[in-house]
């Protein structure tokens, strides 16, 4: 029995639709654990700015609150582990998620992004036969996520043989940062370009970019955005444009949240679990765009019984 | 000549042809004038901001307006989330903005006048709750903007994209402003000695007023052009316009001590900034080069400006 | 009340308003444990702060510090740890470096924005280079230290307080703290009574840099490990943090013992407001308006000062 | 007693600022036991020779020899304070942000190690009670936080101070130009108590009284050279005002009756000082009123109190003022004389909206000529300017305002005789034109130009005098309190 139970979400950054949609998940179905009298409750923190510095304070300071459980987004996988160790010290159980942290006393529901940066090469192989140049469009500098991508991303490349990274820019999952760095190099790039991949949240402005010039149109993988979905619809419905789209579900704050309480009831759980991402592909296109809110993320929200069997599936 | 070499713009205009000529060299020329296109439109919205943050730091030392990044985001929102992409919304959205710009202004104002806090600091406060108001009124949903907006900024007009063409109209503006108004005198004169401005009759804390409140407006205008041109606002579109905007200003050649100032340098050093990144990147030099590199040619830039000056 | 000396009081008051308010909200914060884990990550930035207040008596002002803090904490995460002298030689290195910066910004009479502006992006690269990925280890002896428990007193105090009185001494009571203060004062006084500019900013520069490399050490010993982009907050941390202590951006005006209490009551702000448990759309604006709060309290004390 | 054998000799020193030549072959010896007097008027290059001889600027060609060493290219701040000499300047140079004890040690290196404090102390109380006895400064207190005079004080006490380096050769750079008549008697009075005792002095000086009374010999200046030089027994007022080179000094100023004018024009400004018991102050349309007494009396409140028509002024009219502390009150560093100068009239250069930058200079050379600043071209920049031309530029600005009511705040510093004359001249003419000035003066000779004067003693007025009452005694009488 969890009913008295307190989770607390630790939250390193708020800054863009995705980071928005994983709160408002966790608020609608927190907000209904709570209502249910599953948990006591589960309130979210979001530090001011994206520090690895704020967040360990940040996760000092729901120690001090007494919270039984702290579900991580990480701003840092190491960075935050002084504060981790002093939480499992404090007799918390701690659980992270997206950006996880590599504290063995945590729990860590991991996506594999090398995975997902060699599935975008992989479906460019397939769609793209005899290969060519790719552009690539990396996250933020020095933030491991980014470098799981691209060395996904590399290392799917070296694996299929038939591609060339011509360019590689950094768009820092931002739309306009990710189409002034493109906008930047494209001139100075062959003009065979065949295929763009991202990391999520560029896909648009790298579009956007490419449209700008009067260049073909590459297949530029995209990243759930409504923007992208959006636009990615446009070009299929007027001129059968291909592409897939990946990303990590913001839900997967949910998932969190239940592996937690499923912590605190007393259930056995692996320390390291994992979720699939979720990929948009040329067939169900519209229906997730449908179930995509406009201006938000493509989404999945997690239950109870959901994540019991993500652990039932790690044992 | 020798008058020459003593504009203070002149260095960042050389920066930006010599890293131009380096990408085009490295490239064999393929694609420098599309890059110049790039740099001329990207170089327009660095230069909205930086024309307001301008007059801020020519203020005095110890004025900078860091609210901007907030400011752009909060009046890019609310703008884009207002129209909801109707074309007969454009006007409002565009007077939405600019309100929302000179209130943000005002409140900056008022903190440091009011409540005295340094400027650097009451700014950084401010934006705080700026953003959060952003986050607030949409929770970071992108709405896409009117299509003729988006149209507008990235037209061309002979190749040139038309945003350049009105901003630098701006910068023209400004520069009178600047040199041939009373309140441009004013400015200069309070960045030199405030005391000393005051008790010359200027309005000191009128022209401190109007300068802030330009400042954020003119953050509004640059975040309602920005989420047009890139396909709605985002919660961190502004992040970069934090340190590029004083960036911008100084490398044009602008005295961050204040009581100097100049505007065609503000177009040169965007230039600069943007062509910079764009080299770096064309060279494929990894994240953490390109970072030193970055840092040590504004260095370099700054260094070679000061050559006429001798140590004191 | 002598008017210099209360205004030298309203750092530690309010600090102490914020102190109170947060054991009332949160009263398990009153224990060993509590300040313990409460004051832990302020030690870096008080550190931080000491070095901004260095670059601010002279006059500048740092925009690199952030980028520096982490550059050190990715080095004594890794090379410090793994080839102790290789470590400690780049340290060293990293600390003439400010010392250089300080004597390029003067001989060549730039300003220390731009510069340190450029510095930021490259001690960010350099760091990026060091790390590429998160990782490293804290040296074991380092950890031990920033996880100390001495009896009674918890050792966030005990390193706040020393810091604060070390720094003191040598700038506001020694006799070559005198004339390190004055060059940020009257420079051209200093010169005509023949002391070198130079020296003296390179001297500054140097100390800021050694609490940065200090900052940076104590921030690894707390998280373990170290990131390219951990401290980059710091560079604003550290300006704020020496405003609110009573320093001022010209003229050499400055207070180590305010700087280091500004330090922690900015450490502390973000605390009190996590404990307040607002709506998550608000928390960030909330940071903002405690500042602001802050920094009004201090207006309203010195102009009711002003008018008795 | 003044001593014969010479400790600085200064050779044919040229120096010069790209194409002004503010010295053109100086030579001079200082000798010991004597106090010289250097007069000049405006930018005669006095202050630029002593930054030579303190080792601040080093000299074009030339030689200079301290105690028989030729020290012509060695000559740093360093090594001349190392020589024993000593420089109080004209524009001070304390450092505002530490204490009095502090600034003394920054120019005394061998005040240091332990107990530097008690011994930095020690030094300049005992200087400063040796000097101006009653000077109420405590040695703890920060800089910034006392008044100009104090400052100057301070510093004048510091450079007399005699630690492990001696005190050889002290140069006064205008050193009365902050200090009331008081406290300028104590400093000229303890001046020939050194040289007596062997020291030797270089007294810089406008105020002629002074240089009569204090030098053994006196060296003139013109134009960047010495022009006269001989015991000062062999001057008179009149045979030093000619060798300047100034228009022959004219009779005092005589106000013109104001009687007459209180009787028949309407008040501009009535002023009360914000303190609970005083006189107020008012001035009539065409009026000259002084304000007098010893310096940091209240007298720049009250002047910024009406500048800023503040609670307390009723002010009709608007208002310019000429500031005295022209470094932190006046000048803008950064820009042309002109520009310094038009600032002050901006609406008369509108055209439309826009100012016109070819008026606006026309102007300042307009006032170039009229007031006599010593440049070849108003572009210049200000800070080009010696410091009494930078003055000038600043009794420019405000009289070439549009404003009906000027304040002046001890705007003569170091503004030389002649130049003085002729100001006084347009003050005159200006106030028979219509335009009120209000006068804050150290100077006694200057409230004979004033119609009416007011005198202020610790923030407040506590007499009111009409030209024909006003005599120096009565004046001096209500600057002491009764009991003191
Ligand atoms: N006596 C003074 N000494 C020094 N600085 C002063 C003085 N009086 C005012 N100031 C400075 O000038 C500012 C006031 O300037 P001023 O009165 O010129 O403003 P203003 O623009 O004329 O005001 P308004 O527009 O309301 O008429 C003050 O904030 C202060 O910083
Ligand atoms: N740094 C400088 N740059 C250019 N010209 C200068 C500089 N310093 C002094 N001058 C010029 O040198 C000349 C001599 O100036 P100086 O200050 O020595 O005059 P002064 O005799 O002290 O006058 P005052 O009585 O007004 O103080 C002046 O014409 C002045 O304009
Ligand atoms: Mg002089
Ligand atoms: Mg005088």
């Amino acid at each position: 029995d969890t009913s008295d139970k307190r989770i607390a979400l630790s939250n390193n950054y708020a800054g863009n639709s995705w980071r928005q949609a994983m709160l408002r998940s966790w608020e609608k179905v927190t907000g209904q654990a709570v209502a249910d009298g599953v948990v006591a409750a589960a309130d979210a923190f979001t530090t001011a700015e994206n520090q690895v510095t704020e967040q360990a304070a940040q996760i000092q300071n729901l120690i001090l609150q007494g919270y039984d459980a702290i579900v991580i987004n990480a701003a840092s996988p190491e960075g935050l582990n002084g504060a981790v160790a002093e939480a499992c010290g404090a007799g918390v159980v701690v659980v992270s998620f997206d950006g996880i942290v590599t504290e063995p006393c945590a729990w860590r529901i991991a996506v594999d992004f090398k995975q997902m940066g060699k599935d975008e090469v992989l479906y460019l192989a397939d769609q793209l036969p005899e290969g060519g140049n790719l552009l690539e469009i990396r996250g933020l500098a020095g933030v491991f996520v980014d470098d799981e991508i691209s060395a996904g991303i590399h290392e799917g490349v070296a694996e299929t043989g038939k591609f060339e990274i011509v360019g590689s820019v950094h768009g820092n999952w931002a739309q306009d940062v990710a189409q002034k760095a493109v906008a930047g190099i494209l001139p100075s790039l062959p003009d065979d370009i065949v295929g763009v991949v991202t990391q999520g949240g560029d896909g648009y402005g790298a579009a956007q970019a490419f449209n700008a010039t009067n260049r073909d149109m590459p297949i530029i993988v995209m990243g759930n955005r409504h923007d992208e979905l959006t636009w990615w619809k446009e070009q299929k419905d007027a001129n059968g444009y291909e592409t897939m789209s990946v990303s990590i579900a913001p839900g997967v704050s949910t998932l969190a949240f239940w592996v937690a309480q499923q912590i605190l009831d007393g259930a056995e759980v692996p320390k390291d679990l994992t979720v699939p991402f979720l990929r948009i592909d040329q067939d169900n296109l519209e229906e997730n765009l449908a179930n995509t809110e406009a201006g938000g993320v493509a989404n999945v929200e997690y239950t109870l019984e959901d994540a019991q069997a993500v652990i039932a599936g790690a044992k | 000549m020798t008058a020459l070499l003593r504009k203070p713009w002149l260095w960042a205009w050389l920066g930006a042809l010599a890293v131009w000529l380096a990408t085009a060299t490295f490239t064999h020329g393929r694609g420098s004038a599309e890059v110049l296109s790039a740099a001329l439109t990207f170089g327009a919205f660095f230069v909205i901001v930086a024309l307001g943050q301008m007059f801020v730091i020519t203020l005095g030392p110890g004025n900078v307006d860091l609210s901007i990044p907030a400011c752009m985001t909060l009046a890019g929102t609310v703008a884009m989330k207002t129209m909801d992409g109707a074309a007969s919304m454009i006007p409002l959205g565009l007077v939405l903005a600019l309100a929302i710009g000179a209130g943000v202004g005002v409140i900056n104002y008022a903190l440091i006048r009011l409540l005295r806090i340094p400027p650097i600091i009451a700014t950084l406060s401010s934006s705080f709750i700026f953003q959060s108001a952003a986050i607030w009124w949409n929770r970071g949903l992108r709405v896409k903007p009117p299509e003729a907006l988006a149209d507008f900024t990235t037209a061309k007009l002979a190749g040139v994209p038309v945003i350049a063409i009105a901003v630098v109209l701006m910068a023209v503006a400004g520069h009178v402003l600047l040199t041939r108004t009373i309140y441009g005198r004013g400015v200069v004169a309070i960045g030199q000695n405030m005391r000393a401005a005051h008790l010359a009759g200027v309005r000191v804390e009128r022209i401190r007023a109007a300068t802030y409140i330009m400042c954020a407006t003119l953050a509004g205008l640059c975040g309602y052009l920005l989420s047009a041109f890139s396909g709605g606002a985002a919660l961190n579109m502004g992040e970069e316009y934090l340190l590029s905007s004083i960036a911008v200003v100084v490398i044009g050649g602008t005295s961050v001590a204040g009581g100097f100032a100049n505007v065609p340098g503000l177009w040169g050093a965007a230039l600069f900034m943007f062509l910079l990144v764009t080299m770096l990147n064309t060279f494929g030099a990894g994240a953490g080069v390109r970072l030193v590199l970055t840092g040590l040619i504004i260095i370099g830039v700054i260094v070679a400006a000061s050559g006429g000056k001798r140590g004191t | 009340m002598n008017p210099r000396l209360l205004r030298g009081l309203l750092p530690p008051l309010s600090l102490a308003a914020l102190l109170i308010a947060i054991f009332w909200l949160q009263p398990r914060t009153m224990s060993y444990f509590g300040l313990n884990l409460l004051l832990n990550l302020a030690v870096p930035i008080a550190l931080a702060a000491i070095a901004q207040m260095f670059i601010l008596c002279v006059n500048e002002l740092d925009l690199s510090i952030g980028g520096f803090v982490s550059l050190v904490a990715c080095i004594t995460a890794t090379w410090l740890h793994d080839t102790p002298l290789l470590g400690i030689a780049a340290l060293a290195g990293l600390i003439a470096a400010y010392a250089a910066l300080g004597a390029l910004i003067h001989l060549r009479n730039l300003p220390s924005i731009v510069v340190t502006l450029g510095m930021s992006f490259v001690w960010l690269g350099l760091a990026v280079l060091v790390l590429p990925t998160p990782g490293g280890k804290a040296p074991e002896y380092i950890r031990a230290l920033m996880t100390l428990k001495p009896p009674f007193i918890p050792f966030p105090i005990i390193a706040a307080v020393v810091i604060a009185i070390v720094v003191h001494i040598v700038l506001m009571r020694s006799a070559y703290g005198a004339v390190l203060r004055g060059a940020g004062g009257n420079p051209r006084s200093l010169e005509r009574a023949g002391w070198s500019i130079l020296k003296i900013k390179m001297t500054m520069f140097a100390l800021a840099g050694f609490f940065g490399v200090l900052s940076g050490m104590a921030l690894v010993g707390l998280t373990t490990s170290a990131d390219a982009n951990i401290a980059l907050r710091y560079t604003l941390l550290s300006i704020a943090g020496v405003i609110l202590g009573g320093g001022e951006f010209v003229g050499g005006r400055v207070s180590p013992i305010g700087a280091v209490i500004g330090a922690v009551t900015l450490a502390l702000a973000g605390s009190f407001l996590s404990f307040l448990r607002l709506n998550p759309d608000w928390q960030i604006g909330a940071q903002g308006a405690i500042l602001i709060i802050v920094l009004a309290l201090r207006v309203l004390i010195s102009r009711s000062e002003v008018r008795s | 007693m003044s001593g014969t054998s010479p400790i600085v000799v200064l050779d044919g020193v040229e120096k010069s600022f790209g194409a002004v030549r503010a010295l053109t072959g100086v030579t001079l010896e200082l000798r010991r036991g004597e106090c010289l007097g250097l007069v000049g008027h405006n930018g005669a290059g006095k202050s630029t020779l002593m930054n030579v001889l303190s080792g601040n600027l080093s000299p074009d060609a030339g030689r200079i020899t301290v105690d028989g060493a030729d020290i012509t290219g060695r000559l740093t701040p360093q090594n001349a304070v190392a020589h024993g000499v000593r420089c109080v300047y004209q524009e001070l140079s304390l450092c505002p942000n530490l204490t009095v004890a502090e600034n003394a040690r920054i120019s005394h290196p061998s005040i240091a190690g332990v107990g530097w404090r008690r011994a930095a102390r020690e030094l300049i109380s005992g200087m400063l009670d040796q000097i101006f006895p009653g000077h109420g400064i405590s040695t703890d207190h920060l800089v910034g936080d006392l008044s100009i005079a104090r400052r100057q004080m301070v510093e004048i006490a510091r450079a007399f101070a005699v630690t492990r380096a001696e005190a050889k050769v002290v140069i006064l750079d205008e050193p009365t130009s902050s200090l009331d008549g008081v406290a300028a008697k104590k400093l000229l009075a303890y001046v020939r108590r050194y040289v007596d005792a062997g020291g030797t002095c270089v007294l810089i000086s406008h105020l002629l009284g002074e240089i009569f009374d204090t030098s053994d010999r006196i060296a003139v200046m013109r134009d960047g050279g010495v022009v006269a030089l001989d015991r000062a027994k062999a001057f008179d007022r009149n045979s030093l005002v000619a060798a300047m080179g100034s228009v022959a000094e004219r009779a005092p100023g005589q106000a013109r009756g104001g009687a007459a004018i209180r009787e028949t024009a309407s008040i501009v400004v009535q002023a009360r000082p914000r303190i609970p018991e005083t006189l107020s102050l008012a001035a009539h349309k065409g009026e000259v009123v002084g304000l007098a007494g010893l310096s940091g009396q209240g007298q720049t409140e009250l002047l910024v109190q009406v500048f800023d028509h503040a609670a307390g002024a009723q002010v009709s009219g608007e208002v310019a003022l000429v500031a005295g502390d022209r470094q932190t009150d006046g000048i803008f560093p950064l820009w042309s004389i002109a520009e310094n100068i038009s600032i002050g009239s901006l609406r008369r250069f509108l055209k439309g909206p826009f100012l016109d930058h070819v008026a606006a200079r026309a102007f300042a050379e307009e006032w170039r000529k009229r007031i006599g600043i010593r440049t070849p071209d108003v572009g210049q920049p200000i800070l080009s300017l010696s410091g009494g031309n930078q003055q000038k530029a600043l009794f420019a600005r405000a009289l070439g305002s549009p404003a009906e009511i000027i304040v002046m705040d001890d705007p003569m510093r170091g503004v030389d005789v002649g130049t003085k004359q002729e100001v006084y001249g347009m003050i005159r003419d200006e106030a028979a034109k219509g335009r009120t000035f209000l006068w804050y003066t150290t100077e006694m000779d200057e409230l004979t130009n004033c119609d009416h004067v007011y005198v202020f003693r610790e923030g407040g007025i506590v007499a009111d005098l009409p030209r024909a009452e006003m005599t120096e005694e009565r004046v001096l009488h209500a600057s002491f309190r009764a009991d003191a």
